[in-house]
C-alpha cells in the first residue's frame, strides 16, 4: 500500500503571491532535463487529484483563503512543500502591508526548501526527503 | 515626428499662466507644473500633437497636505511630465480615461494606493488591493504605517467573492479563477459567456500585491536593488538595472564602459531566457506538449550561461548601482559563444516550424486580433505594441546600458494577432543572440564597479528600460537620506492587461487561453 | 526523394518526433548523478568565525533581515536564518574582513523549520559539518 | 449447468478479464513511456524494473486515496458512472477473438460487430453522465464537451466499420479478422487512415483532446472525483484505448491471424494480436505529439464536414472496388 503511495505522489502547484522565479523552476520539473516522471510525479490540474501541495510565494491577503480552500479540497493523505524563501518566511517581504508571510501561518506545512529560487535539482532533493519522511514514520496523523 | 520642443512650445503657448512652473528632472525630461483642472488640456494637446504619443504612467506622490499627480506622456523618444496637485482632505480629480482609454488601470491603482477619487472613470471599482482591505485606509499615503493595519492571521474565513452582476441574465459566468493549471500565477478573470462567445470580460488582479512601493520606503538604496529585483522573477535584471540607472542619474555617477557592456549581455540573456520561456508556455496553452518540452530543454542553454555568470539562474542579482558586482572571466567568453551557436541553429527549426505547422497557426492565426489604432489607443508596450505594427523600442529610443554602441534592429509585425505577436519574440531571440555576440567580441576592458556613497543627494529622476515584455518605467524621488522618499514602478504588463479585456470580448471562449498567452502576462509584476 | 521535400514542407515536427525517439533523452538523473555546479554558485554560506569581528554590518545590510547578532562567548556573531536568507551575498560583500564565502551546497530541503537556523559555531570553517 | 473449469479460467483469467487490466496497464507503460521519449525526457523509471509497474501504483495509490462526494452532487449517478462505464469496456471485450477463438467460444455471432460499437457509445454516454452528475461548472462544461464530440465522431466510426465488413462478406468480427489474407489495412489503406483519426477523435487524443483539456477546463469530468471512482474513471479511459485499437487491429490488421511457425497455434495468435495492438497504440500516440488541440468548434467542423462525407466516400470507393473484384 505504502510502495504505491511512495512510487506516485500527484503533485498540485499552487502559487500565493510569488515573483513567480519559483513557479518558472517547478514548472522546469517537466521539462526533459529534470523530468520529474521519472518518480511517477505528475503535475495534477485539480486539487481533487493532488497528493502534495507544492506552494510558492509570500501568502498575500487575498491568497490566504484560496490557499486554505484549496488545501481543504484535497483528499486525505495529502503533504506540503512550501518553495523558496517567501514561502518558508516571507522572505525580502516580511513585513509589508499586504504580506501574511509564510505558508505555515495558514496551513500545515512538511518540507521547507530555502532559496530563492531553489534550483530545480533542490526541490527535487525536497521532495526525495518528504518521500523518505512519509516512509519512516506516517506522519499524516500529525495535522 | 513632432520633436519634443516643438511640443513644449505648443503647451506654453495655449495653457500659458496656468502653469505653474517648468523644470527638467533630467537632459531632456521636462516636467510642467499645471493648476489641477488644466492637466486634462495638456494631455489633450500632446495627444494631438504627436498620434504616437500615450500615457506611460501616472504617478503619486504624497507631499505632506497635498497629493501631487504627475502624468507622464511617452512621446517622441522622450518623457514629457504633466504635474498636478491635490488637496489631500477631499482629493478629487477629472479621469482622462475618455480622451486616453489606456488610463483606466493607472488611475484605479492610483485611487486604490493614495485615495484620489476620478471623476468620470467608467468603473471606479478596487483594483489592487484585496476585498476585506478596510475603507478609506490608503497604504502608500505617509501617515499610514504597516503596524496600524489590521493583520488576517487567523481569522481566515473564506472571504465572499463580489458577484459579478452582468446585465443580460443569460450569460453563463465562467471564472477563469485563481487556481488554474494553465496560468501559473494567480488572477482572476470573471468571463460572461453567451453560448461559445465571450461578452463580458472583469479582470480581477491584486492577489500578487506585496506593497513593494511601501516596503522600498522603509528599506536602503543598496537593499532596496534586491527588493526591487524581486517583483518579477522572470524579468529581473531589468528591474535591477532600471532602477539602478534612476538613482545614477539622480546622484549623476556615469558607469563604467565595461560594466555597460556586462550589463548589456545580463539583459539581453534575460529577454532570451523570458521570451523562450513564453513561447514554451503558449505550446502548453494550445495542447502542443512536445514545442513546450523542445523549447524549455533548448532555454536550459541559456539558464546554464546565466548561472555561470551570475551565480543563480534566475534572479541574476548581478546589477548594482555604480556598474555590475561579478567579472566576466575571459576563459569563459568562448564557452557562451558555443553554447549561443547551438541556440542559433535551434531557432531556424522554430521558425520553420512556426511558419509552417498546420494546427499551431489555426490556434493562433487571427486570434485576438489588436489592430494598431487600438494598440496606440490602449497604450500597450513591447511584443504587444510591435505585433501590431507600433514601431517602438526603448532600446533605440533613448539607448541605455551599451545600445547606443551594438547595432541591432526592431522586429514589427502588421497582422496583429496571437501569431504575429509570437513571431515577434522568437525573431528577438535571434536579435538578442547576435547583440551578445557582438557585446563579448567588444567587451572594454577596465572596472566593473564604481564606488557609490550610501547617502544620495536630494532629487528626481525618471528611468527607461526595454523589458522583455516592454518598456519598464521608474521613478525616484530621493530626500538626501538613505531612504528614498519614493519609488513608483510601472511594470510593461499593468499597461498590457487592458489590452486583454478588449482582445477577449467577442472572441470565443476556448480562445481565451491562445490570446491571453501571447499578452505574455506576467502578474507578479502587474501587482508589485 | 519527393517524399523528403513533402515531409519538410508539411511541418519540421514530424521528423522532429521520429528523430527525437531515437536520441538519447535530455535528463540527467539528478540523484544519482549528482550535478556539476559553476563556481560561483551562491549556495549555503560558510562563515569563518576567526575572521570576525563581529561589527554587525552584514546583519545591517541584510535586505531580507535574515541575519541576527546573537552573543556567543561574549562576542557578537552572526547567525543565519536560512528560511528567510535570499542568498544574495550582500553580507560578503560588505563585510570588511570577508568571513562570509560563498559555497556549492544547495540542498538545504528540511522537515522542521527549527534546523534552517545556521548558528555562528556549527557553521564556522573548522566546523563547516553538512 | 455445472461450472465448467475451461469456461471460468477463459473468463477471469486468460483473454478475459486479468490479461486485459495487465495488458492495458501495460499499453499505458507503453504510451507514457514513447510519450516521454518522443519529447526528448525519459518517462518513469524508478517503479518496477524500467518503471513498467507505474500505471499499477498509479492505481492502487488512488484506491487508498480518501473517497469525497460533493455535497450537492447527484449520488446514484456520481458513484456509479464510473464502475458501470468501465465494466461496459471490458465487457464489450469479450466478442473480439485475441487468441484465435472469443472469449466465450461460441459468443460470436452475426452481428456482434455493431454490438460491440454501440457498447462503445454506450460506455461513452456514461462519461458524459459522470461529468454532468458532478455539479462542479468545468465538469458540466466537459461533459457538454464529451457529447457534442461523441455525436461527432460515431457516425462515421460506423460506416468506416462497415467497409470491411462488406469486404469480408459478414458482420462478425471473428469472420472478418479469419477472411483477411491481405490485410485490409492494405487493401482500402484509406479507410485504414480515416479509422486512425476517427479513433483519436473517440479517445481524446491530442488533436480532439477537448473535454479535458487541463488549460480550459481545469479537468473537464474528472474534476471531482478522487479515490476510487477517480482510479476506475481513469481505467476506463485506458481499456476504452486498449479496446479502440482492438478495433482497429481486427477490422484492419487480420485481428490475431498470422503466420504461425510451429507450437500451439493460440500462443502465436496472441502474440501477432499483441505486437499489432502495440504498432497501432505507438502511430496513435505519434498522432498526438504533433497535433495542437482543436477548439471545440473547429472539432465539429473536422468531424461533421470532413471525417463523415470523407467516410462515406470511402465506403462507395470499397463497394465500387468490391464489387469489381468479385462481382456478386
Amino acid at each position: 500500500m505504502k510502495w504505491a503511495r511512495l512510487k506516485s505522489p500527484w503533485v498540485l502547484h499552487f502559487n500565493s503571491g510569488a515573483c513567480n522565479a519559483c513557479d518558472i523552476e517547478v514548472v522546469a520539473l517537466l521539462t526533459p532535463r529534470y523530468d520529474v516522471e521519472r518518480f511517477g510525479i505528475l503535475l495534477e490540474p485539480s486539487p481533487r487529484h493532488a497528493d502534495i501541495l507544492l506552494t510558492t510565494g509570500v501568502v498575500t491577503r487575498q491568497c490566504a483563503d484560496r490557499l486554505k480552500r484549496i488545501y481543504e479540497q484535497m483528499p486525505e493523505p495529502k503533504f506540503v512543500i512550501a518553495i523558496g524563501a517567501c514561502a518558508c518566511s516571507g522572505g525580502v517581504f516580511e513585513g509589508n502591508y499586504n504580506v501574511i508571510g509564510g505558508v505555515d501561518k495558514v496551513i500545515p506545512v512538511d518540507v521547507y526548501i530555502p532559496g530563492c529560487p531553489p534550483k530545480p535539482e533542490a526541490i527535487i532533493d525536497g521532495v526525495v526527503k518528504l518521500l523518505k519522511s512519509i516512509e519512516g514514520g506516517e506522519q499524516s496523523g500529525k495535522r | 515626428m513632432a520633436s519634443a520642443d516643438k511640443i513644449l512650445k505648443a503647451l506654453s503657448d495655449s495653457l500659458g499662466k496656468r502653469i505653474i512652473q517648468t523644470r527638467t528632472l533630467q537632459p531632456g525630461k521636462s516636467y510642467i507644473q499645471v493648476q489641477t483642472g488644466a492637466h486634462k488640456d495638456a494631455v489633450r494637446i500632446v495627444l494631438q500633437e504627436d498620434n504616437e504619443a500615450g500615457v506611460s504612467a501616472i504617478t503619486g506622490v504624497d507631499l505632506g497636505e497635498t497629493i501631487e499627480l504627475m502624468y507622464h506622456i511617452r512621446t517622441c523618444d522622450t518623457i514629457i511630465t504633466i504635474g498636478a496637485e491635490v488637496p489631500k482632505k477631499d482629493a478629487k480629480i477629472e479621469s482622462i480615461t475618455d480622451i486616453f482609454p489606456g488610463a483606466n488601470f493607472h488611475e484605479r491603482e492610483v485611487s486604490d494606493l493614495f485615495g484620489v477619487t476620478f471623476e468620470g472613470h467608467p468603473n471606479p471599482k478596487r483594483l489592487i488591493l484585496p476585498e476585506d482591505w478596510p475603507e478609506n485606509v490608503f497604504p502608500l499615503r505617509k501617515e499610514v504605517s504597516v503596524a496600524n493595519i489590521p493583520s488576517k492571521i487567523g481569522n481566515f474565513g473564506v472571504s465572499k467573492d463580489e458577484k459579478h452582476v452582468s446585465s443580460e441574465e443569460r450569460l453563463v459566468n465562467i471564472v477563469l479563477g485563481p487556481q488554474h493549471p494553465a496560468l501559473i500565477e494567480p488572477e482572476k478573470f470573471s468571463l460572461r459567456v453567451d453560448g461559445e462567445i465571450v461578452r463580458e470580460v472583469e479582470p480581477r488582479i491584486g492577489y500578487v500585491h506585496r506593497g513593494i512601493e511601501k516596503a522600498a520606503e522603509s528599506r536602503t538604496y543598496l537593499q532596496d536593488i534586491y527588493l526591487v529585483e524581486r517583483i518579477c522573477g522572470i524579468c529581473n535584471a531589468c528591474h535591477a538595472a532600471c532602477f539602478c540607472q534612476t538613482v545614477e542619474a539622480i546622484m549623476g555617477v556615469s558607469v563604467p564602459p565595461r560594466a555597460r557592456y556586462l550589463r548589456t549581455i545580463i539583459l539581453e540573456l534575460n529577454r532570451i531566457h523570458s521570451h523562450m520561456l513564453l513561447l514554451g508556455h503558449a505550446g502548453l496553452e494550445i495542447g502542443y506538449e512536445t514545442l513546450f518540452h523542445y523549447m524549455w530543454r533548448d532555454r536550459e542553454l541559456i539558464m546554464d550561461i546565466m548561472e555561470a555568470l551570475t551565480g543563480n539562474r534566475v534572479i541574476a542579482s548581478f546589477i548594482t548601482i555604480g556598474g555590475v558586482r561579478r567579472d566576466l572571466k575571459e576563459e569563459d567568453v568562448p564557452k557562451i559563444k558555443a553554447e549561443l551557436t547551438k541556440l542559433k541553429e535551434r531557432l531556424s527549426f522554430y521558425k520553420n516550424l512556426f511558419e509552417s505547422d498546420s494546427t499551431l497557426k489555426i490556434r493562433t492565426r487571427n486570434v485576438g486580433v489588436l489592430s494598431k489604432q487600438d494598440a496606440l489607443k490602449l497604450g500597450v508596450v513591447g511584443p504587444v505594441a510591435r505585433g501590431s505594427g507600433v514601431n517602438m523600442d526603448v532600446r533605440r529610443d533613448e539607448p541605455y546600458a551599451a545600445y547606443n554602441e551594438i547595432p541591432f534592429n526592431v522586429i514589427t509585425y502588421d497582422e496583429g494577432d496571437s501569431w504575429a505577436r509570437l513571431m515577434v519574440r522568437l525573431d528577438e531571440v535571434g536579435e538578442s543572440v547576435n547583440i551578445i555576440q557582438y557585446a563579448l567580441d567588444h567587451l572594454p576592458t577596465g572596472p566593473y564597479r564604481v564606488r557609490v556613497p550610501r547617502t544620495v543627494p536630494t532629487g528626481e529622476a525618471i528611468g527607461r528600460v526595454e523589458a522583455p515584455r516592454g518598456e519598464l518605467f521608474y521613478y525616484v524621488k530621493s530626500n538626501g537620506t538613505a531612504y528614498p522618499e519614493r519609488v513608483k514602478v510601472r511594470t510593461p504588463t499593468f499597461a498590457n492587461i487592458l489590452s486583454f479585456v478588449h482582445i477577449a470580448e467577442g472572441g470565443n471562449v476556448a480562445d481565451v487561453p491562445a490570446s491571453f498567452v501571447s499578452l505574455d502576462p506576467c502578474f507578479s509584476c502587474t501587482d508589485r | 526523394m519527393k517524399v523528403k521535400r513533402e515531409m519538410a514542407k508539411l511541418s519540421p515536427i514530424l521528423r522532429e518526433v521520429i528523430s527525437q525517439v531515437f536520441k538519447k533523452p535530455a535528463t540527467r538523473r539528478y540523484p544519482e548523478v549528482k550535478p556539476k555546479v559553476p563556481a560561483g554558485l551562491r549556495g549555503r554560506q560558510i562563515f569563518d568565525i576567526t575572521l570576525c569581528i563581529s561589527c554587525g554590518l552584514c546583519a545591517r545590510d541584510c535586505p531580507a533581515k535574515a541575519i541576527e547578532m546573537v552573543d556567543v562567548e561574549g562576542k557578537m556573531r552572526p547567525l543565519f536564518h536560512l528560511d528567510r536568507c535570499i542568498f544574495c551575498y550582500q553580507c560578503a560583500e560588505s563585510c570588511p574582513r570577508n568571513a562570509i564565502k560563498s559555497s556549492e551546497i544547495f540542498e538545504l530541503a528540511s522537515t522542521n523549520k527549527s534546523d534552517l537556523v545556521v548558528k555562528p559555531k556549527e557553521n564556522s570553517v573548522s566546523g563547516g559539518s553538512q | 449447468m455445472s461450472l465448467d473449469l475451461n469456461f471460468v479460467f477463459r473468463v477471469l483469467v486468460f483473454p478475459g478479464f486479468a490479461f486485459i487490466l495487465l495488458f492495458t496497464m501495460f499499453c499505458d507503460w507503453v504510451e507514457r513511456k514513447i510519450e516521454a521519449r518522443m519529447q526528448n525526457r525519459m518517462g518513469p523509471i524508478y517503479t518496477g524494473p524500467v518503471g513498467v509497474l507505474q500505471p499499477l501504483a498509479d492505481f492502487i495509490k488512488l484506491l487508498t486515496k480518501e473517497d469525497i462526494v460533493p455535497f450537492n452532487a447527484k449520488n446514484f449517478v456520481f458513484r456509479f458512472a464510473p464502475i458501470v462505464s468501465f465494466s461496459i469496456f471490458v465487457f464489450s471485450f469479450a466478442f473480439l477473438p485475441i487468441d484465435g477463438a472469443s472469449v466465450v467460444s461460441g459468443s460470436n455471432f452475426e452481428g456482434d460487430l455493431i454490438l460491440v460499437l454501440t457498447l462503445v457509445s454506450i460506455a461513452n454516454f456514461l462519461l458524459f453522465l459522470s461529468g454532468w452528475s458532478s455539479t462542479n461548472p468545468y465538469s458540466a462544461i466537459g461533459a457538454t464537451r464529451v457529447l457534442t464530440q461523441l455525436l461527432g465522431y460515431d457516425i462515421p466510426l460506423f460506416i468506416l466499420a462497415l467497409a470491411p465488413a462488406f469486404l469480408a462478406g459478414s458482420l462478425n468480427i471473428a469472420a472478418i479478422a479469419n477472411k483477411q489474407y491481405v490485410p485490409f489495412a492494405f487493401l482500402i489503406p484509406w479507410t485504414f487512415a480515416l479509422f486512425i483519426i476517427n479513433l483519436q477523435a473517440e479517445l481524446e487524443k491530442d488533436p480532439f483532446d477537448v473535454p479535458h483539456a487541463e488549460t480550459e477546463i481545469v479537468a473537464g469530468y474528472e474534476t471531482e472525483y478522487t479515490g476510487r471512482r477517480l482510479a476506475f474513471l481513469k481505467l476506463a479511459k485506458d481499456v476504452q484505448m486498449v479496446l479502440g485499437a482492438a478495433i482497429a487491429v481486427e477490422l484492419f490488421l487480420g485481428g490475431p491471424y498470422g503466420p504461425i511457425f510451429y507450437g500451439l497455434s493460440a500462443v502465436w495468435y496472441t502474440l501477432w494480436f499483441v505486437l499489432k495492438l502495440l504498432i497501432v497504440v505507438v502511430v496513435t500516440e505519434y498522432l498526438t505529439c504533433i497535433f495542437a488541440r482543436l477548439r471545440i468548434d473547429q472539432v465539429l467542423v473536422v468531424n461533421w464536414k470532413l471525417l463523415l462525407p470523407l467516410a462515406l466516400l470511402s465506403l462507395a470507393v470499397t463497394v465500387g472496388v468490391g464489387l469489381w473484384l468479385n462481382p456478386l
